[in-house]
């Protein structure tokens, strides 16, 4: 177990050296290898020669990208400081740097972001297994019923539908046809109905999309393991239908749904950025899409790398958790 | 790290161990090859027939959008501000803007046929979608391989390399890297730059998907008689590869290439909603639908239109793909 | 309805002769009154519905069998042994959903109770505690996410009001009785942590802890080691003797039931085509299918690199069965008997040789003993 | 007839989404309400709701970001106009409406400047009763101390450095925080013989130099208060307000400084007792939430949204000004990239440039604004209606028979092909340059749109290199004037001397030696008209080079609220209201 986290651990930090060192080299080594000078991206108004060197020096621009990369990660983990004229600024570990737009620090723009992104993003995964699971299983139970058909016709447009249009669409008709709605985004601290309220149709919206998956995967699931042995086994032991399905086939479900919801939490941050921008949300993914377009290096690191440890940890949690479902399955 | 999932049972004699529905299947399919099964079930699939059929349509829509515009509408970047309320840029028509002379309308500040933006926006969804869905396959079945076949190092370094890629932010990276590259690149420029660099990203983080599934088939396909048998009479690696393994990877590969294009359409169009997509004046759904975000309360049928495009279009792939996979699938669990 | 074979001079009561052949005797015609027999299947057909046709799994299948005896049913996969044993423990349907069900007809009598007229639920109680079954292949078979002990305390707490530690001594008390070392701790291993051997006690441990008076074994040893198989067979056999069930092993392997069962049933395409005693079918088999099997049959005493002998071509199509004798397509002697009948009639299960061994076979029974020791026995 | 087709519009489009119906029915009508607002164009025309009344909370919205609250570091038109709320100069613009707000008058300082030694010296003596927010006086030193910041561009980047070029144009100065002096004030340029009297000494003359001086950039600074780099987070004040709380990104508020006499500022009412200002990134958001009341100015006024003009145009139209800001918008020709090295080649796209469509794109003659004839905007001293193209008279329509003759003059009378450059984070200067693609196809000129990241824009349309290496020979852009002067609109653009490797903005790289000199000749004037007259000759020449193509002066649809008073549009702020002179009833 110790040596099973040990060496997890130690992927997880070749994991996020390797993020951490992509995103460098998209910011760096691409727009001088396509000839332009990253310096350029930074400076202001007036570009004129010293203002560009002066920035060169700020951002230390001048280093070799893997010097830079080794005072960045320095950062992350013992603080760092800056030298700004006057005095020199201790950066805190973990210190993400400063933004080179604002010139605010970066880990509090962090913090506060990051609460919107997981109340989006917990809210919705719970909506979307507990909706995704039982309806997957109420139609494998009645294949090829009305409801089934019905069922999966739904989740299969759910899976073909763009979050932003569906985002679209229900702020549309939900928010300021109908004004059932305020999406007005409050922190949970501040005003706990209006931070539910303004969450509903983000949650809704980018719960269908993953929902719809997880119902027919689920649908899929049961009915392969309504066929296995040991269901068959359970039938023969003579137990109620209801036992069989509630302790042997539900239990075998949670595996497969575990699986891709690994593989989902890689691609949340991509519906939480479509389900951000779409509903004006304070959180990661949006500020990740604006420090992009501003070529905000240290905020794109900052949310990539937050990222990065989300997935990582969540991936984490579903491995311990397949543990936990599946004796067979050994830490180590 | 983990073990095994889903341990396999004893393959001593698998008609043995077939459960009922498979024994029946079997027994009652005898003698037919898997493509004529598969064709037969597919011709049986009513929802996944219209998807195909739409599929069709839509290839076609795109091949001829240059003919169809000719007849049914105007120019894609040709400008009718006639059509423009100039005060508020709606289109001054109601529905915005549909009329027998602009069949979906007009495209609100600049009033450029809607019809013919969707017609040519196909073009764009299914080029990329479909060229990335190759760059995908070959490069997941080429490393899949290379991993299942080989095994050891090698196949511990590419699965770490495809969990790593997995687990990446992978639309950050795709937006970052979008705006960094340049928009004139090995020879190519306007929107050709872009098609290559998108294609080349959604496919480049797609392959993983495909590489796993292609690792795992072949890790069961080697240990299988034939490929046993094939080796032990000395046939040379390649063969082995190509002409044994291959053929028995066509079916899960066609399975998870028809499946793989809607997805890669919605990337697509979610990149062109964030602005990482095709260059303007060339039309594209996401486009469309990122810069009626601004006007939708006011003119919604130009939202809806490009995004009902983007839907049926998705939903036809998915349907048709799912046609496919349980036409090929051996156990048949529809 | 179907061809019911006469009456050869055993009484199919519970009161057996020495031969030991009374188990497999004539069966009554479905619809007739409660037999005496303990079990007794008449004219069974089960059929699946699929989109290809109508799969004809089992089609007028009649047999009986007494406590305390052993039934062999053999046949190639597809024969439809496997699902005679489902139709039986009434889980023909099982994961089943939707449309498209199995079809059943005929009549299941299992301790003077019809089953398939019953009500599903009274069946269910009878599952696990009067007619339990083990499966081909232990792992499969058994849910790999819950302990052994666990699966056997359920399987003991379905049919009896007992708390949990009551079940648990029993449990444990059973995966001793199976030869498990170590009961007490082995009962909170899981599947995987268990041999082939070891997983298929515990699986007969829980098919017996209700005392069940019929057990079906279906394949029970096909899935384990050559050494690991002998092992369970004697222990079936030392545990019917002690629990005197009655017990059904279905196998595609002859070798499996040579020693074990007191009767043998031949099945193919979905009907029986040879029953009797066991040494009788062993000794003087009266179908050219069950010569067949005995060919491709392993022996101890013979030499192993020498090449079996399989039957020819494939298991027939249960969707459009070969008119005629549905095995004459593979039937090297299919052109014995004249006029072509094999091809248009179907044989009937007749008397052959008497002792209450029928063969359904077109040949004449002196064909069938010439072809028998001329032809076949030398080279086996 | 504008109502019936609204209506018509939304009834149609609820057939579609059934939802949409419920509400639309009652935002049909009424188009003439002018609902409690003072009136369409009121802070235009003259001061909307005039009031004297203290008090309240001024409530400002903006989706950007302040570039900066050092006075020092800012260079976003609208972070100029709202440091006036703490931040003082010399002398400042007059709280006027309209273009009389160009006049600078006396605001530290007790008149405007005393010039002598052929206009190269200017000296102020400053007020009495001037005080920091800890109610120390402030000093010459202070404002000197402030300037002398400019020139540590490392730490105090990203502000404008006039300053720099006309005090140290060689930049022997290294700035306060390498300076070895005591008092940290070694810049030669600037003497302070005493606490009160402050003396500036230019390299040459410069007409324009008391409107550099009226930036923020030369706002003083307590050098003890100084915190580099982290000033902007929280600036020491010398204005009627002080920050009391700035989270950037969310919120700013900022409360009465007490210190400050009114008696010693002859500028500011100071009105409001509180001000905030709340950071929202969606734009339509910002105008949904300015129409309900939470809020009452658009901090960057830079126009309503197509949907927020549509509800305020139509409901609250008493609630709307449609100012004239100091932007022009326009199209540079790239002269060292073929084919724009031919001045008929140039001539071709200006007659086969659609101007109107241009206009509709960025929103028509209310939201986008007036057709353009040529470069100067109408705040600036020098322009006029030179039109040497016709282009009103043609109501903004191409003329493609004199294109096609251009293009023949041009040796290209097949047309030809070529990319323009447009900043895609700026959606209408996309739509814009689609717009001219589409006209310029019915001549036979092909022109590739290539977006480009406005952050990026500095490397791409600032270096001449880039451009010439990629062939880019239109650029769709616009410019705003940092202070209200030929110099200070135009020469940057079109000076041939301030063409740059890098960061360059004469985009087109014209080197005109006329255009040239009468630049020379104007900054040597000290009277405003005689160097407007000067700046006249200089825009026709422009013109006549066809070297740029402005297309329109731009105008914004702008919300103003119910609670503002002493609402009017600045010409020194770009259009936008005279953020110090607000108020807002209670």
């Amino acid at each position: 177990m110790l040596a099973y986290l040990i060496r997890r651990l130690f992927a997880v930090v070749v994991m996020l050296l390797v993020v951490t060192l992509t995103t460098f080299a998209i910011f760096f080594v691409i727009p001088k290898w396509a000839g332009s000078d990253p310096a350029l991206l930074f400076v202001g108004k007036q570009a004129d020669p010293a203002a560009i060197e002066g920035i060169r020096q700020k951002l230390s621009l001048g280093d070799p990208v893997l010097v830079q990369f080794w005072h960045f990660v320095q950062g992350l983990f013992v603080g760092r400081d800056y030298a700004s004229g006057t005095d020199v600024t201790h950066c805190p570990a973990p210190c993400f740097g400063y933004s080179f737009r604002t010139e605010q620090a970066v880990w509090p723009q962090l913090t506060d972001a990051m609460p919107v992104t997981l109340s989006l993003a917990a809210g919705a995964c719970l909506l979307w297994l507990v909706g995704g699971i039982t309806t997957g299983v109420v139609s494998a139970l009645r294949r090829g019923t009305l409801w089934d058909r019905s069922a999966m016709t739904v989740a299969l447009a759910g899976v073909s539908l763009p979050i932003y249009f569906t985002g679209l669409l229900s702020l549309a008709i939900f928010s300021y046809s109908l004004k059932w709605v305020n999406v007005d985004y409050k922190g949970l601290g501040d005003d706990p109905a209006m931070w539910f309220e303004s969450l509903i149709l983000p949650w809704i919206t980018l719960a269908f999309l993953y929902a719809a998956m997880y119902a027919r995967l689920t649908r899929a699931t049961m009915l392969e393991i309504m066929g296995e042995d040991y269901i068959r086994t359970a039938r023969a032991k003579g137990l109620r239908e209801r036992a069989v399905i509630g302790r042997h086939a539900m239990r075998s479900t949670w595996t497969p749904v575990l699986t891709l919801l690994g593989l989902d939490l890689g691609a949340l941050l991509g519906g939480a950025v479509l389900t951000e921008t779409t509903y004006n949300l304070p959180g990661l993914g949006r500020l990740a899409v604006n420090a992009i377009t501003e070529k905000d290096l240290p905020v794109i690191l900052g949310v990539t790398l937050i990222a990065a440890v989300f997935i990582v940890i969540a991936n984490l949690v579903v491995d311990l958790l397949y543990a936990v479902i599946d004796p067979r399955v050994r830490l180590g | 790290m983990t073990a095994p999932l889903h341990g396999t049972s004893t393959d001593s004699d698998p008609v043995a161990t077939a459960d009922v529905a498979a024994d029946v299947v079997k027994a009652s399919v005898e003698g037919r090859s898997l493509r004529q099964i598969a064709w037969t079930r597919l011709k049986r699939d009513k929802l996944a027939l219209a998807g195909g059929i739409v599929v069709v349509f839509l290839v076609l829509v795109a091949i001829f959008a240059p003919l169809i515009v000719s007849l049914l509408g105007h120019p894609p970047n040709e400008f009718h501000q006639e059509e423009i309320d100039p005060l508020f840029g709606t289109p001054k028509g109601s529905m915005g803007g549909i009329s027998s002379d602009f069949l979906f309308g007009v495209e609100p500040s600049n009033g450029r046929d809607v019809f013919s933006r969707v017609v040519y926006g196909a073009r764009i969804s299914l080029l990329v979608a479909f060229l990335a869905a190759v760059v995908a396959v070959v490069l997941g079945t080429i490393f899949g391989i290379i991993a299942g076949y080989f095994g050891g190092w090698v196949d511990s370094l590419i699965s770490r390399v495809m969990d790593m890629l997995l687990a990446f932010p992978q639309l950050l990276f795709i937006i970052s890297l979008v705006s960094v590259l340049p928009n004139d690149l090995l020879g190519l420029t306007g929107s050709g730059v872009r098609i290559a660099i998108l294609v080349s990203v959604i496919g480049f983080f797609g392959w993983p998907y495909v590489g796993r599934i292609v690792r795992g088939q072949t890790l069961s396909l080697r240990e299988k008689e034939y490929i046993e048998a094939a080796r032990s009479l000395g046939a040379g690696r390649r063969y082995i590869l190509f002409r044994e393994l291959l053929p028995n990877l066509v079916a899960p590969i066609t399975v998870y290439a028809t499946l793989m294009i809607p997805t890669n359409i919605l990337t697509e169009a979610a990149l062109s909603f964030l602005g990482a997509g095709v260059k303007p004046p060339t039309a594209s759904w996401g486009q469309m639908l990122s810069k009626a975000v601004g006007t939708y309360e006011d003119d919604p049928m130009f939202m809806i239109i490009p995004g009902v495009a983007i839907f049926i279009t998705v939903l036809a792939f998915n349907l048709f793909g799912d046609g496919v996979r349980d036409a090929l699938d051996p156990k048949g669990t529809r | 309805m179907t061809d019911l074979t006469k009456p050869s001079g055993q009484p199919g009561n519970g009161d057996l002769p020495a031969t030991g052949t009374a188990a497999v005797g004539e069966v009554a015609a479905a619809g007739s009154p409660a037999p005496t027999a303990f079990l007794e299947v008449r004219d069974l057909h089960v059929h699946f519905p699929t989109d290809d046709g109508l799969v004809k799994s089992v089609d007028g299948l009649s047999f009986r069998l007494e406590k305390g005896k052993t039934l062999g049913i053999v046949g190639e996969s597809g024969s439809g042994k496997s699902v005679t044993s489902l139709g039986i423990m009434g889980l023909h349907t099982a994961g089943q959903y939707g449309r498209r069900k199995a079809r059943i007809s005929g009549e299941i009598w299992l301790n003077g109770q019809e089953l398939l007229g019953a009500d599903p639920d009274e069946v269910r109680k009878l599952r696990g505690r009067e007619m339990s079954m083990i499966f081909q292949d232990p792992l499969s078979a058994l849910h790999p996410y819950y302990t052994i002990g666990r699966q056997i305390i359920e399987a003991y707490r379905v049919h009896n009001e007992v708390t949990k530690e009551v079940a648990r001594k029993r449990a444990i008390e059973l995966l001793d009785r199976v030869g498990i070392p170590q009961p007490d701790k082995r009962v909170d291993s899981y599947p995987h942590e268990f041999s082939g051997g070891m997983r298929q006690r515990a699986m007969i441990a829980m098919a017996l802890v209700n005392n069940p008076e019929l057990l079906i074994a279906d394949e029970p040893t096909t899935a384990l080691d050559v050494t690991v198989q002998a092992q369970i067979l004697d222990l079936i056999r030392d545990l019917q003797k002690e629990f005197g069930s009655a017990v059904i092993v279905i196998t595609h392997d002859l070798g499996v039931v040579a020693e074990l069962a007191d009767d043998l049933l031949v099945m193919y395409g979905g009907r029986c085509v040879e029953r009797g005693p066991a040494e009788k079918v062993f000794y003087e088999p009266q179908h050219p299918y069950t010569w067949g099997l005995l060919g491709s049959m392993p022996r101890i005493d013979r030499d192993q690199t020498e090449r079996l002998i399989p039957v020819k071509g494939s298991p027939p199509s249960l969707i459009n069965v070969p008119s005629g004798c549905a095995f004459h397509p593979r039937c090297p002697y299919a052109d014995v008997p004249k006029d072509n009948i094999t091809r248009t009639e179907r044989p009937e299960l007749s008397a052959a040789g008497g002792g209450g061994h029928f063969s359904a076979c077109h040949m004449s029974q002196e064909e069938r003993t010439r072809i028998w020791t001329e032809e076949i026995a030398p080279k086996l | 007839m504008k109502q019936l087709s609204r209506s018509r519009r939304i009834a149609g489009a609820a057939a579609v989404v059934g939802a949409l119906l419920a509400t639309a029915g009652c935002g049909g009508g009424g188009s003439d309400d002018e609902g409690s607002g003072a009136g369409f164009n009121a802070a235009v025309k003259g001061v909307a709701a005039k009031s004297a009344k203290k008090g309240g909370t001024l409530k400002f919205v903006n989706k950007q970001e302040f570039d900066s609250l050092d006075p020092q570091r800012q260079y976003y038109g609208f972070a100029w106009d709202f440091s006036r709320f703490y931040a003082r100069q010399l002398i400042s613009y007059a709280p006027k409406p309209g273009n009389a707000a160009n006049e600078l008058v006396p605001d530290l300082a007790t008149s405007t400047g005393k010039i002598s030694n052929g206009g190269k010296t200017y000296t102020y003596t400053l007020r009495d009763g001037i005080t920091w927010e800890d109610g120390s006086p402030i000093t010459s030193k202070d404002v000197k101390y402030g300037i002398e910041r400019i020139w540590a561009k490392d730490v105090v980047s990203g502000g404008p450095g006039y300053l720099r070029q006309v005090l140290d144009p060689k930049g022997e100065y290294k700035g306060p925080y390498k300076d070895k002096s005591k008092d940290k004030l070694g810049l030669k340029g600037i003497q302070t013989p005493d606490d009160k009297t402050i003396v500036f000494n230019l390299a040459k003359p410069n007409g324009d130099f008391e409107q550099m001086l009226a930036m923020p950039t030369g706002s003083p600074v307590k050098a003890d208060k100084d915190t580099g780099a982290k000033y902007t987070n929280r600036p020491f004040s010398s204005g009627p307000y002080k920050v009391q709380s700035y989270t950037p990104g969310k919120s700013l508020s900022l409360v009465r400084n007490s210190n400050w006499k009114k008696a010693s500022d002859p500028i500011r009412p100071a009105l409001p007792d509180k001000i905030s200002v709340t950071f929202n990134s969606n734009l339509e958001a910002i105008d949904r939430l300015l129409i309900k009341g939470d809020y009452d100015v658009f901090l960057s006024a830079t126009g309503m949204t197509p949907s927020g003009r549509n509800d305020a145009l139509k409901q609250h139209k008493g609630n709307v000004d449609n100012i004239t800001t100091s932007f022009v918008r326009y199209v540079d020709f790239t002269t060292k990239v073929k084919p724009f090295d031919n001045i008929h080649c140039r001539k071709a796209v200006v007659y086969g440039t659609d101007y109107k469509s241009l206009q509709t794109t960025r929103g028509g003659p209310q939201a986008g604004g007036d057709l353009a004839t040529n470069m100067l905007p109408k705040s600036v001293k020098g322009s006029d209606d030179y039109d040497p193209y016709g282009i009103l008279k043609r109501g903004g329509k191409a003329d493609p028979a004199k294109a096609k003759d251009e293009l023949k003059q041009c040796g290209k009378p097949g047309g030809f092909s070529t990319s323009i450059v447009a900043r895609n984070d700026q959606p209408a200067e996309v739509d814009a340059a689609e717009a001219l693609q589409a006209s310029l196809k019915k001549v036979g000129i092909t022109l590739n749109v290539e977006p480009i990241q406005g952050s990026t824009s500095a490397s791409i349309t600032g270096s001449p290199a880039v451009m010439k290496k990629r062939g880019y020979g239109l650029s769709m852009t616009g410019w705003g004037p940092d202070f209200p002067t030929g110099q200070g609109f135009s020469q940057p653009l079109i000076d041939g001397r301030f063409i740059e490797q890098t960061g360059n903005y004469n985009v087109s790289e014209t080197n005109d030696a006329e255009i040239n000199k009468y630049f020379d000749d104007a900054l040597k004037e000290t009277d405003p008209n005689k160097a407007g007259a000067i700046y006249q000759k200089m825009n026709h020449k422009v013109s006549d080079l066809a070297v740029q193509m402005p297309f329109i002066y731009e105008k914004n649809i702008t919300w103003r609220s119910s609670r503002l008073t002493n609402a009017f549009s600045s010409a020194a702020y770009n259009g936008r209201y005279d953020y110090s002179q607000l108020g807002v009833v209670k």
